[in-house]
Formats: structure tokens, C-alpha cells, sequence
């Protein structure tokens, strides 16, 4: 039990914990303030093996942009709680059931069969520097060039795609 | 790791946010001071030597005044909304150098908390975490004036933030790095804002937008939203806001001084002289404090001459004016970066400036034909 | 910061690419904008793109003198490499290629800017304005090609180029390919055009052949490699070298127009007159003579295969020469000049003279190109003349009422002569319809009047210094080609003389030289600098000791050379010849101005002679029996008879369809298809049918139960996994 | 020091967390935020086991990823705005009009 152990151990509790809020609060911005939070967290993870990149992308884009949008459409829609409805009641128990069945499987997998000695993370102070960032950079833009510039035109297509989505409107308003 | 490394760590933490709290409340009348010289009046002057006690009488009355906590609010979200607006302007702080460093009983203390190696990475992915308090703010008041004034800030800085952070990849270009060190380090030979002065001015008027000071300053428009997403806050939790409003100025005006303006340094032409950093580190602490002071001013100065902008011009101009600009100039940046060290020879740097004033320039001349044509319009 | 202290200077070579870039981008940007941009975009857009080239050519040639003439390759891109051989896309920047590149793009670059004013009414006068972005699409892609020619490192990047211009030569001679060179429907130019091709693909092959033979031989393509591994061949298997060198003459002679391959150059005078200046004057047609300066190192390895190449071009130049003086189009006299300096060229080379011919190229591409455009500002003002003239008469007709008489006649006139019909059509470059004008077009005139004593050799103008480099050379070494030059020399002062006294001399032969008019600032301004350089060329190479400016510069890459001074008896020669010719041609068509509707005064005395050098020596009508012909027969031969009646009627439809079709009708049809493949078919589809009927009972539209699905699919996979 | 399969197991948590989110919830936006949570328990596993072969294509496999959400977010929330606009409610169960 070392100090990071520890702090492992801590975070992976509220990360879970925060988890399980999001998909059970009632208010879908408790849910989405929990999920930030578990996106902060499993930043911190990122930083514990050693990606800091990552981690301040993750907060940055996911709770920076992307729950903000999520907070926006929520409190535009007046979404906050939906009024319940009866529809495939047999859903939720096979739910519960088969999720809880996906859980064992995968940990009992993952403790059994994926177990060996040297998958041991050791955060390397190495990766922490700033030779790192650029060597990830170099690779990003030589090797991982291509998808690099599909994302990109993969962004411009899904603005373009949300531009002509709320055009629309306003084109028949007029 | 010894205990006296968590106890210098704790210590330089402490008085970070000591320097920071210290320098709200004195902001605060620094401002009122400013403002009131502009408009030929005195300001407060009477508690305290002109006035310097000013900032305790204030907080003795936010303190003991009866805080109301409406009951149509969402409660806990209520509470939560001020300290998460105050936590990152906290916070933020930790990745900027103050000075470079000194000896004490063998040990070199740095006069920084942390070098990060994606440092401006950590300021950007703060800067948007700190649109929640505000967000939340305006939703938990269940107001429709306050969640107005809170989709509007919000939508403001995200729009905003995208010009931030091609500012910042400007800097991180000609820094070749993105922890602040070596950034305000490359600065010894030439600032930054001499090299990119379009740069700076675009950082100055993004980082403005992004604290919501005037002329952005729509969250807080009395006329239209009755002051906005802390319309229901008062008492302690409105000091919070307020706390956060000054210290995220004096944040970023520390940011802009570091990224821009050769942080902790002093002039590049004193660079192996006297004056140096490199001679005596505590004139580092002092070279900031000067900038920061004079950015501060500036920012006041803007408020008490510019009128506030309309809210459809505010985010036209953040995104059809300001994106574009930084986009073209972090190209030329770079082009002019890349053309300096391929054909090796340095003077070529110095087509960075001039084809930036020039986009400068022609991106003036575009605003002023487009503001003539439709003299109401949209720009 | 970080990069402020770093490497020395190395030059722009890394702009080499930039030579092609450059004009491709321009050619892309007229080829899918050009109708939007309108003429004169679509003009500097073209201009821009040959002066970038231009520009990118002086820094590569500063470059190159910075460092020492040291050769310098820039590789862009892999090409082909398969086994042995590896050949790139590499630029190759050293003296002699620079040399070409700013001759060529500096030459483009003017003519292109001549251009935009000629074609601007070219496309009006032959009713057709839509097809002016087209000319300059073509022009920067021949920019391209030569570009590529001339900088290519090995020979099949030349060859890349090679019949990269050939395509455009091609693509611009026919440029008005529905019509004859007066602009009445007719097949004339498109076939001067497939003329000039075939007659190239003839060379072409002598090329490709001399290139395989290398390949073989000397294992490489890469001109460096290939001169590196001649001496040791040379030693061992001289017939080597000579067979190359004289398939690679082969190519010379049909690129650069020599004996027996100049017949499609004077029919290529069918493109528009920058074409002609540009193409086939100033830059493509030298582009032998590059070759052969190029391979300079494999050609003085074998001196037989040199001394034949002088005598080609030492032939061509005086044979072309006879020929110019009998013609009367102002531009065929053009062309057969121009087919006769290349003779001059090839001659120098061949003798081993390069920098003399890579001299004569340099200031024969200066005033050739001015008397090409100049011709073509007269052939334009002629046109001007012609339709100023006609609307000068309408207008008379509409509105003067007292001019009765004279109406009768004009309508008279334009029933059988008018712009509009295409019976009697005026033909603006004869030079029996001109004469006079140098009263209706004093600019030209005076620029005509340049590039005429510059190709003449008259001193100071450039022509005399490049010229008699190379009759010196001649002189010295071998003395027939020397003979035949000088001779060639006379002839050509004289034609060109006879060609000032018939356009601007005497009286206006027609109505339209009467009212020709000056070409605007446009086409003028390019005429003069090019007239300039006409002048001033000589400097570039003067022969006097410390004025050998080339030679210093071409030895870079030729290797040591040593300028000759100036020989007063070979320039005396040369020179009392030009001005006997010039005063006899005075004597002949200048004190007694032609009359129109006269005959040459020439043809009396000359008799048969004169006919045979009218005819073109009857060249075009041998080769018409000698080759058209057979060929024709061998062709219809194969169609009719083994093409069509053997292999179409008697194997296709006989013995492959009917034995196709029985098969398919008796075997395929009956059994394999309706009992076979059909019913399985059908049983396909009703099972499909039952299975959707069965299946849509599971799409029930709601998400989160597609989902669960999902979710069981996985804890199954994963239970597999597990238990297996 | 902590094992990787700490990691993985944590990331193997969550993604069934976030399955369960997607199956018992109706609230659209609710489904989505539990993908996003599906999603990054994946990145959490993939850099974890990068920083245990010292190789960056882990990284730039997350980095990828978040732009890719970014996108379908976009996207996807600006589908359920439209959605809401047309039929005043987003519960997913009153969206089964591709009923076979």
C-alpha cells in the first residue's frame, strides 16, 4: 500500500461513486455535474500513468466544451426530468441483470486471464517531460498524420452538419 | 520526497493565494481610484491613509450583512456555484512563474508551485472549467434573468475560448515549448509582443472577454438581465463572485505579462546588464508586479472609455472577426518561423510583425467598411 | 531565441520545383476559373505564372554563381524504379541549364504578356472569344514542359519534357483546328498540327531508340552516370556511342527541324504568331540543340558522329535559307529563316562549338521572337486595316446619302469580298497585299528593322557576335561547313531584305495596308524590350579578352573553355556579304516597288530555279511519293482485306460467334440456366420474404431494446470467452 | 505502483455502469452522457495499458477519440434540439417510429 495505491484507491471510489449518481439522479444536471466530475477524475488517472497531455485535453474538451453543451441543451429543453412512462416494463430487471453479469465477466477476466507480473504501471518520470510531449507531437503529425487530418475534416463536416441542422429552422420561420 | 519539500509546496501555495486575496481586495480600490480620477472625482478616501483600508471596511460589511437564500433555488448547486467560480481563479495561478529562483539553508527554492510540461494546456483546460460557476450560477437561481445572464457568459467565454487558445499556440510556437519557464526564458532576447504585437493585442481583447470585463462585460448588463447570474446572491456568496471577477484580472493579466510581455523579466535590452533577473532574482517578482500593474490599468482604462458592446456584435465579432485573425496570425507565425530557420537567417523574423499588421490592417479596414454599409446592423 | 543562430547561405535550390509549380498552378487556375475570370485576369493570371518562373530562374541562376557553378540536383519525387533502373524526378540546376531555363522563361514571360494583346482581337477576328483562356491553358503548360525539358537530370526526364512540348507544339498549331489559317472552315491547320506530330513521333523514335541503346549499354539514363560510364565503352565498342549519337541526331533533326525532318515547321506557322514566336522560333526547336550541348561529353567521344551533325546543320542552314527567299508569306520566310539559324546552331554544336551555339540560341531567341511578334503586330494590323476598312465602308453607306455612285460599288465589292463571306477571303500575311506601311505602322516598323539587321549579322547588333562565333569556329576546323554557312549567311541577309522592301517599303499593295494600324502599348512594349535585347545581346559573349562572359559561365558545366578573339578577316567576310546581299536586294525589290498584281522580278531571270525555291524544292510532294503514298496502300491494305474481310468477317463472325452461340443456346440456356441457376433463384427469394416477415418482428422501434440486444451479444461473447 | 489491471478493472466498471445508463434511463440526453461515459471508461483502459508499453499511440489513440466525441456531440445534441423542436418531447420510448 503505497501512496499512490492510495490515491488510486480514493479516486476510483468517486470515480465510480460519481458514476453510478450520473445514471441514477433524478435531475439530468446533478447527472451531468456528476459525470464532470468523473471526468476530472479519470483525468487525474491520466496524469497518474503519466499522460498529462491527455488529461488537460480530457478537461479541457470533454468537461470545458462538451458537458457545458450538455448543461446548455439541458437547461434550453427544460429537460431536467422527464415525466415517466410505462413503456417495456420487462426492460429494467434484464437490465440490471445482464449488466451485473457484463461486470463480473469483464473483472473476472481481467483479474484472471490478464494478470502477469509485468503489467505493472510505473509512472516514468521520463514521460513527463517536455522531450515527451514533443516526441508525441513528432508522431502525432508523422506516423498518425492521416486520421490526424480526417479528424479534423470529421470536425468541420459535424459543424457544417449542426450548422445546416439549426438553419433549418429559421428558414421556415421565414 | 521529505516532509520539507510538502512544506515548501504547502508554503509557496499559501502565499500565492495570499498575494491573490491581497490583491483583490486592493484591486478593487486601485480600480474605484483609477475610475474616479478618469471621471475627475476623488473615489474613497476616508478610511484609512486615501483610502488604503477601504478594502477591510468592505469585507467587514459583505461579511456581516444577512446572506438570503431564496426558496425557489436549487440548493446545493446554489452553494456549490460560487466556490466554483472562485476555485479557479485560484488555481490557475499555480503554473505562473514569479521570479526565477533562490538559495535558503541549501536549497534552491523556485518561485513558481509547479512546472507543468503542458502548463498553457493546464491555463486553457482551467480557463474553461471556470465557466461552470457561472453556468450553474445562473441556473440554480431558477430566474430567468440570472439563467439568462448565465447561457449568455457562458456562451461568451466558450466562444471566446477558441481565439485563446490559437493566442496561446502562438505563443507556444515561438516559445518551442508549452511550460511557461521556457516560454518567458525565450522571452530574453526579444519579447514576444514586439515579435506578434497583433498577438497580444488579440490575447488582450480575448482575455477580456473571457473575464467578462467591460467592454464584454454582458452577463452583468443592469439594463437588460438586473445584473445577470448573480442577481439572487448576495451577502458572502455575491462577495464570492466579486472576489473571482478581480482575481481572475489580475490572473490573467499576469498571464498576458508572462506569455507576452517576458513575464518575470526585464526589458530585453537590459538583459545582461544590472537590471538583469539573471543578477538579483528578487527584481523578478518586482518586473511582474510593474506589468501586471500596467495591464491592470489598461483594462480599467478600457472600462471607463468604451461603452459595452451588443451582445449578436460580441459573439460576431468573437467569431467571424477575432477567429479568423488569430487563425491567420498563428499561420504567419509560424511561416515566418519556418522561413527564418530554413533559410537561417534571423532578420526574416521580422516578417512575422509586419504581415500581422498588415491582416491587422485590412481586418480594421474590413470591420470599418462592413460598420458603414450597415451602419446597425450585424458586423 | 532558439533558431536565431544557424547555417550559412546554401542558395534557393529548394525553389526548383517551383520552375513547374509555377505555371501549373496557373495553367489549374485558368483551366477550371478561366470563364469566370474574364480576359485580362485570365492573361496576368498566365504572365504571373511564366514570370514567377522566371524570377524562380534568376535566384536558381544566382544560386548556381554564388556557389562556383557547382551542379546541384533537387529531388522531388521517386519515379520509376524498378531493378536497375531508378530514375527520379530530380531538378538538375547547374550553368547550362539555367542558361536555357532564363531564355525560355524570360522569352515566355514576354511573349505571354504580346499575347494578351494579340489574342485579344486574334479571337475576335476569327469569331470564337471563348477560346482565349484555352491559348493561355496551353501556353503555361508548354511553360511547364520546357521547364521539365531543360532541368531534367537524366535523359528520360528530358524525354519527359521533350514530348511534353511536343504535345503542346501540337495542342497550339491546331489551336484554331476547324479552320485554315484565313479563318474559312477547313481541315488545314488541324493537319499541319498532326504534321508537325508525326514528323516529331519520327524523331521521337530515333530519340527513344538512342535511349534504349544507353540504357543497355551504359546502365543508366542519368546524365552524369551515363558520361561517367561513355569513355570506358567508347574504348571498348566505339559503334556504341556513334549509334547513339546519331539516333540522338535523329531526334535533333525532328525536334529542331533539320534536314530531313524540317518539313512541319513552316506548316506549324498555322498557330496563332505568339505560338510561332514562343514555340517554334525562340525556345521548343532549340531544344535539340540543348540536347546535343547536354550530351557534349558522349558527341566528343566519336568526332565522325559530330562531323555529321555539322553537316546536317551546315546543309539545313544554307538549304532552308534558298528556300525563304522564294516565298511570300511573311511568316513561311519567318519559319524557313528560323529552320535555317537552327542550322547554324546544330552546325556549332556539332563542331563542337556549344557555347558559340548556345550563344547563337540566346540572341536568335531574342530577335527571332521580336521579328515572329512584329510580323504578327503587322499580320494584326493588316486584319485592323482590313475591318476598319469595312466598317469605314458601312458606315459611309447608312449614313451618306450623296455618295450614290460609290455605294454601287461598295455593295458591289462586299457581295463577293466583304468580311462576312468566305469566298474571296484577304489574306493578311501575304506579302503581295502589303508594302508601304511603314507610314501606317511606324513602331513595328522600326522594331522590324532591328531584329532584320541583328539576323543579318550586321555589326554592332546581336546576330554578328553570335553569328560569327560561329563561322570563326567554322573556319578554323572545318571548312566546307564553313562554306555552306557563309553562303547561308548571304541568302539570308538577302531574304530578310527582300522581306523589308516588300512589307514597308514602295505603296500599299491593298486596301488594308493602306489603313493598317498600330498595335496597341500591350503587344508594342514586350516588342521593344525584346528589340533591346536584340541589340545589347552581343554583350553577353563579346570577343574580346575578359568579355567571354558565357564561356566562363557555360565552362562550369562544359568543362575549360577558351573564348577566341575576334577574327577580322571571317568578320569582314560576313559581314561585306550581309550588306551585298541587302544592297542587291535593294537593287531588286527596293529602287522599282512591286506593283500589286506583279510578279516576283525575281522569277524572270531565275527561271526554273526560282520555281523549284517557291515549291519548297518540291520536299513535301517527295515525301509524298516516296512515303504517303506506299504507307496509304499499306494501310488500306490491312483494314480492307486483313483487318476487316479475314479477321472480322471470316474469324469474329464466323468461327468465335457461331460456335458461341450454339454453345450458349443449347447447353447454357436449356439446362444450366432455367433448371439450375433460375430455380434457385426464386427459392432465394421466398425464403428471403419468409425470413423479413419473420425477422420485422423484432424491430420494434424502440432503442434502449436494440441496445439491450447489443448488451446481450456481449455478456454472451464474453461467456465464451470465459467458459471456453 | 498500481497494476494495470487496477486500471483496466476500474475502466471495465465503468463502461458497465454506463451500459446500464444507457439501457434503464430514458432521457435521451441522459443515454448520450452515458455513452460519453462508456467511451471514456475505453480511453482509460487504452492509455493504461500505453503507459504500461511506453508507447504514445495509446495517447494519440484517446486524443482521437475525444475529438471524435466532440463531433458526435455536436452533432448528436443538435439532433435532440431539432427533435424536441418538432414533437415537444424527447423520451426515447416515444420515438419508436421505425417500428418494422
Amino acid at each position: 500500500m503505497n501512496s499512490e495505491m492510495i490515491v488510486f484507491l480514493v479516486l476510483a471510489l468517486v470515480s465510480i461513486a460519481s458514476a453510478l449518481g450520473m445514471v441514477f439522479s433524478r435531475n439530468a444536471v446533478y447527472s451531468a455535474l456528476f459525470l464532470v466530475l468523473n471526468f476530472v477524475t479519470v483525468a487525474i488517472f491520466y496524469l497518474l500513468l503519466g499522460a498529462p497531455f491527455i488529461a488537460m485535453s480530457q478537461i479541457t474538451v470533454y468537461a470545458g466544451a462538451i458537458m457545458v453543451l450538455f448543461l446548455f441543451v439541458i437547461m434550453l429543453l427544460g429537460a431536467e426530468s422527464l415525466p415517466p412512462s410505462a413503456t417495456l416494463p420487462w426492460q429494467k430487471p434484464l437490465a440490471y441483470v445482464l449488466t451485473s453479469a457484463l461486470a463480473v465477466e469483464a473483472l473476472y477476466l481481467v483479474f484472471t486471464r490478464a494478470r502477469s507480473s509485468e503489467l505493472v504501471t510505473s509512472p516514468d518520470a521520463s514521460l513527463n517531460s517536455m522531450e515527451s510531449l514533443r516526441e508525441m507531437a513528432l508522431q502525432l503529425f508523422s506516423q498518425y498524420l492521416l486520421p490526424f487530418e480526417i479528424t479534423s475534416i470529421l470536425l468541420l463536416v459535424a459543424m457544417v452538419g449542426v450548422i445546416v441542422l439549426v438553419r433549418q429552422e429559421k428558414a421556415g420561420q421565414k | 520526497m521529505d516532509w520539507t519539500f510538502w512544506l515548501e509546496w504547502v508554503i509557496k501555495g499559501f502565499v500565492l493565494c495570499l498575494i491573490l486575496l491581497t490583491g483583490f481586495a486592493y484591486l478593487t480600490l486601485y480600480e474605484r481610484r483609477a475610475l474616479a480620477r478618469m471621471q475627475i472625482r476623488i473615489g474613497p478616501n476616508r478610511a484609512g491613509y486615501q483610502g488604503l483600508l477601504q478594502p477591510i471596511a468592505d469585507a467587514v460589511k459583505l461579511i456581516f450583512k444577512e446572506e438570503l437564500t431564496p426558496s425557489h433555488v436549487y440548493k446545493v448547486v446554489f452553494f456549490l456555484a460560487p466556490i466554483l467560480t472562485v476555485v479557479p481563479s485560484l488555481v490557475i495561478a499555480a503554473v505562473i512563474p514569479l521570479g526565477t529562483q533562490f538559495e535558503i539553508a541549501g536549497r534552491t527554492i523556485t518561485l513558481y508551485v509547479a512546472d507543468v510540461n503542458v502548463g498553457i494546456l493546464y491555463l486553457s483546460s482551467i480557463a474553461s472549467i471556470a465557466v461552470y460557476g457561472i453556468v450553474l450560477a445562473g441556473w440554480s437561481s431558477n430566474n430567468k434573468y440570472a439563467m439568462m445572464g448565465g447561457i449568455r457568459s457562458s456562451a461568451q467565454m466558450i466562444s471566446y475560448e477558441l481565439s485563446l487558445g490559437l493566442c496561446f499556440v502562438i505563443a507556444i510556437i515561438m516559445g518551442n515549448s508549452m511550460s511557461l519557464i521556457d516560454i518567458v526564458n525565450a522571452q530574453k532576447d526579444m519579447w514576444f509582443a514586439v515579435i506578434q504585437p497583433v498577438g497580444a493585442l488579440a490575447f488582450l481583447i480575448v482575455v477580456l472577454a473571457e473575464v467578462n470585463r467591460a467592454p464584454f462585460d454582458m452577463p452583468e448588463a443592469e439594463q437588460e438581465l438586473t445584473a445577470g447570474y448573480h442577481s439572487e446572491y448576495s451577502g458572502m456568496k455575491f462577495a464570492l463572485f466579486f472576489m473571482a471577477e478581480y482575481q481572475k484580472m489580475i490572473v490573467v493579466s499576469m498571464i498576458t505579462a508572462t506569455l507576452f510581455f517576458g513575464g518575470y523579466r526585464e526589458f530585453w535590452f537590459l538583459k545582461d546588464t544590472f537590471f538583469s533577473v539573471d543578477y538579483f532574482w528578487w527584481l523578478g517578482p518586482i518586473y511582474l508586479f510593474l506589468k501586471v500593474i500596467a495591464l491592470l490599468f489598461l483594462m480599467i482604462w478600457i472600462r471607463a472609455t468604451w461603452p459595452r458592446i451588443r451582445y449578436d456584435r460580441l459573439m460576431a465579432f468573437g467569431w467571424k472577426i477575432l477567429l479568423p485573425l488569430s487563425l491567420a496570425l498563428a499561420f504567419i507565425t509560424a511561416s515566418g518561423i519556418l522561413l527564418a530557420q530554413e533559410l537561417s537567417s534571423p532578420l526574416l523574423i521580422w516578417v512575422i510583425p509586419v504581415f500581422s499588421i498588415i491582416v491587422f490592417l485590412v481586418t480594421v479596414a474590413l470591420i470599418n467598411r462592413d460598420l458603414r454599409r450597415k451602419s446597425y446592423g450585424r458586423i | 531565441m532558439h533558431f536565431l543562430s544557424e547555417q550559412t547561405f546554401n542558395g534557393f535550390y529548394f525553389l526548383a520545383p517551383w520552375l513547374v509549380f509555377a505555371p501549373v498552378i496557373g495553367l489549374l487556375i485558368n483551366l477550371f476559373f478561366g470563364k469566370k475570370l474574364g480576359e485580362k485576369t485570365v492573361g496576368i493570371v498566365a504572365s504571373l505564372a511564366a514570370g514567377t518562373t522566371f524570377i524562380v530562374a534568376l535566384l536558381l541562376a544566382y544560386s548556381v554563381s554564388m556557389n562556383h557553378g557547382e551542379m546541384h540536383s533537387v529531388k522531388l519525387a521517386e519515379w520509376i524504379h524498378i531493378g536497375a533502373l531508378q530514375l527520379d524526378w530530380t531538378f538538375r540546376v547547374d550553368s547550362l541549364s539555367t542558361t536555357m531555363m532564363l531564355v525560355v522563361s524570360g522569352v515566355g514571360t514576354l511573349i505571354h504578356i504580346y499575347a494578351i494583346g494579340y489574342m485579344h482581337e486574334d479571337v475576335r477576328f476569327k469569331h470564337e472569344e471563348g477560346r482565349f483562356n484555352l491559348f493561355f491553358v496551353y501556353l503555361n503548360l508548354f511553360i511547364a514542359a520546357m521547364m521539365i525539358l531543360v532541368s531534367g537530370d537524366s535523359y528520360m526526364m528530358l524525354f519527359v519534357g521533350w514530348e511534353g512540348v511536343g504535345l503542346c507544339s501540337f495542342l497550339l498549331i491546331g489551336f484554331w483546328y476547324e479552320m485554315d489559317t484565313l479563318a474559312r472552315p477547313s481541315w488545314a491547320n488541324s493537319n499541319a498540327a498532326k504534321k508537325a506530330f508525326i514528323t516529331n513521333r519520327v524523331g521521337d523514335f530515333g530519340f527513344l531508340l538512342a535511349g534504349f541503346l544507353m540504357f543497355w549499354y551504359l546502365g543508366s539514363f542519368q546524365f552524369d552516370e551515363v558520361f561517367h560510364a561513355a569513355p570506358e565503352i567508347a574504348h571498348s565498342m566505339p559503334w556504341v556511342i556513334v549509334a547513339i549519337t546519331i539516333f540522338m541526331l535523329v531526334g535533333v533533326a525532328g525536334k529542331s527541324a533539320q534536314i530531313p525532318l524540317y518539313i512541319w515547321l513552316p506548316d506549324a506557322m498555322a498557330g496563332p504568331t505568339p505560338v510561332s514566336a514562343l514555340i517554334h522560333a525562340a525556345t521548343m526547336v532549340t531544344a535539340g540543340v540543348y540536347l546535343v550541348t547536354r550530351s557534349a561529353p558522349l558527341y566528343s567521344l566519336v568526332p565522325q558522329a559530330q562531323y555529321i551533325v555539322a553537316m546536317v546543320g551546315a546543309g539545313t542552314a544554307l538549304f532552308a535559307a534558298t528556300i525563304a527567299v522564294g516565298q511570300y508569306d511573311i511568316k513561311k520566310v519567318l519559319a524557313y529563316s528560323t529552320i535555317s539559324q537552327l542550322g547554324f546552331m546544330v552546325a556549332a554544336v556539332g563542331m563542337g562549338a556549344y557555347v558559340a551555339g548556345m550563344f547563337h540560341l540566346m540572341t536568335h531567341a531574342f530577335f527571332k521572337a521580336l521579328l515572329f511578334l512584329s510580323a504578327g503586330s503587322v499580320i494584326l494590323g493588316l486584319e485592323r486595316g482590313h475591318h476598319a476598312h469595312a466598317h469605314h465602308d458601312h458606315k459611309k453607306e447608312s449614313d451618306s446619302e450623296a455618295s450614290r455612285h460609290r455605294r454601287s460599288q461598295e455593295t458591289s465589292h462586299s457581295k463577293h469580298g466583304g468580311h462576312d463571306s468566305h469566298e474571296e477571303v484577304f489574306d493578311p500575311g501575304d506579302m503581295r497585299n502589303m508594302g508601304g506601311m511603314r507610314k501606317t505602322m511606324p513602331v513595328t516598323f522600326w522594331l522590324y528593322i532591328i531584329g532584320t539587321l541583328a539576323l543579318a549579322g550586321i555589326f554592332p547588333f546581336a546576330g554578328f557576335w553570335s553569328k560569327d562565333e560561329i563561322l570563326l569556329d567554322a573556319s578554323l576546323h572545318f571548312p566546307v561547313v564553313y562554306g555552306l554557312l557563309t553562303i547561308a549567311a548571304f541568302f539570308t541577309a538577302f531574304y530578310m531584305g527582300r522581306q523589308i522592301w516588300m512589307v514597308f517599303f514602295g505603296e500599299a499593295r491593298s486596301d488594308p495596308a493602306k489603313h493598317a494600324q498600330e498595335s496597341p502599348k500591350m503587344m508594342t512594349v514586350p516588342l521593344m524590350v525584346l528589340a533591346a535585347l536584340s541589340v545589347l545581346g552581343g554583350a553577353l559573349n563579346l570577343p574580346f579578352e575578359g568579355f567571354h562572359n558565357l564561356t566562363h559561365w557555360l565552362s562550369y558545366t562544359l568543362g575549360e573553355m577558351h573564348g577566341l578573339p575576334l577574327n577580322l578577316q571571317v568578320a569582314g567576310i560576313s559581314t561585306a556579304l550581309a550588306l551585298t546581299a541587302i544592297f542587291i536586294s535593294w537593287l531588286i525589290y527596293g529602287r522599282n516597288p512591286l506593283k500589286a498584281g506583279q510578279i516576283d522580278p525575281l522569277k524572270k531571270p531565275l527561271g526554273f530555279v526560282f520555281t523549284g525555291m517557291e515549291n519548297k524544292w518540291f520536299v513535301d510532294e517527295g515525301y509524298g511519293v516516296l512515303v504517303i503514298k506506299p504507307f496509304k496502300w499499306i494501310s488500306q491494305f490491312l483494314a480492307d482485306v486483313i483487318d476487316w474481310r479475314f479477321w472480322h468477317d471470316f474469324v469474329h463472325d464466323t468461327v468465335i460467334a457461331g460456335t458461341y452461340n450454339w454453345i450458349s443456346e443449347i447447353a447454357l440456356n436449356r439446362y444450366a440456366d432455367q433448371k439450375g441457376i433460375d430455380a434457385f433463384a426464386n427459392w432465394l427469394g421466398d425464403a428471403t420474404q419468409w425470413l423479413s416477415a419473420t425477422m420485422r418482428k423484432v424491430q420494434n422501434g424502440f432503442v434502449r431494446s436494440y441496445a439491450l440486444s447489443v448488451l446481450l451479444g456481449v455478456v454472451l461473447i464474453l461467456g465464451y470467452l470465459i467458459f471456453k | 505502483m498500481v497494476p494495470v489491471d487496477y486500471y483496466v478493472g476500474l475502466s471495465a466498471v465503468l463502461f458497465t455502469i454506463g451500459a446500464l445508463g444507457v439501457l434503464i434511463r430514458r432521457n435521451p440526453l441522459i443515454i448520450f452522457m452515458s455513452v460519453e461515459l462508456m467511451l471514456n471508461a475505453a480511453n482509460l483502459a487504452v492509455v493504461a495499458f500505453g503507459s504500461v508499453y511506453k508507447t504514445f499511440s495509446g495517447q494519440i489513440f484517446v486524443f482521437f477519440v475525444i475529438a471524435v466525441a466532440a463531433a458526435e456531440v455536436a452533432v448528436g445534441l443538435a439532433l435532440l434540439v431539432e427533435i424536441f423542436k418538432s414533437k415537444k418531447n424527447i423520451n426515447v420510448d416515444d420515438l419508436n417510429s421505425l417500428k418494422g
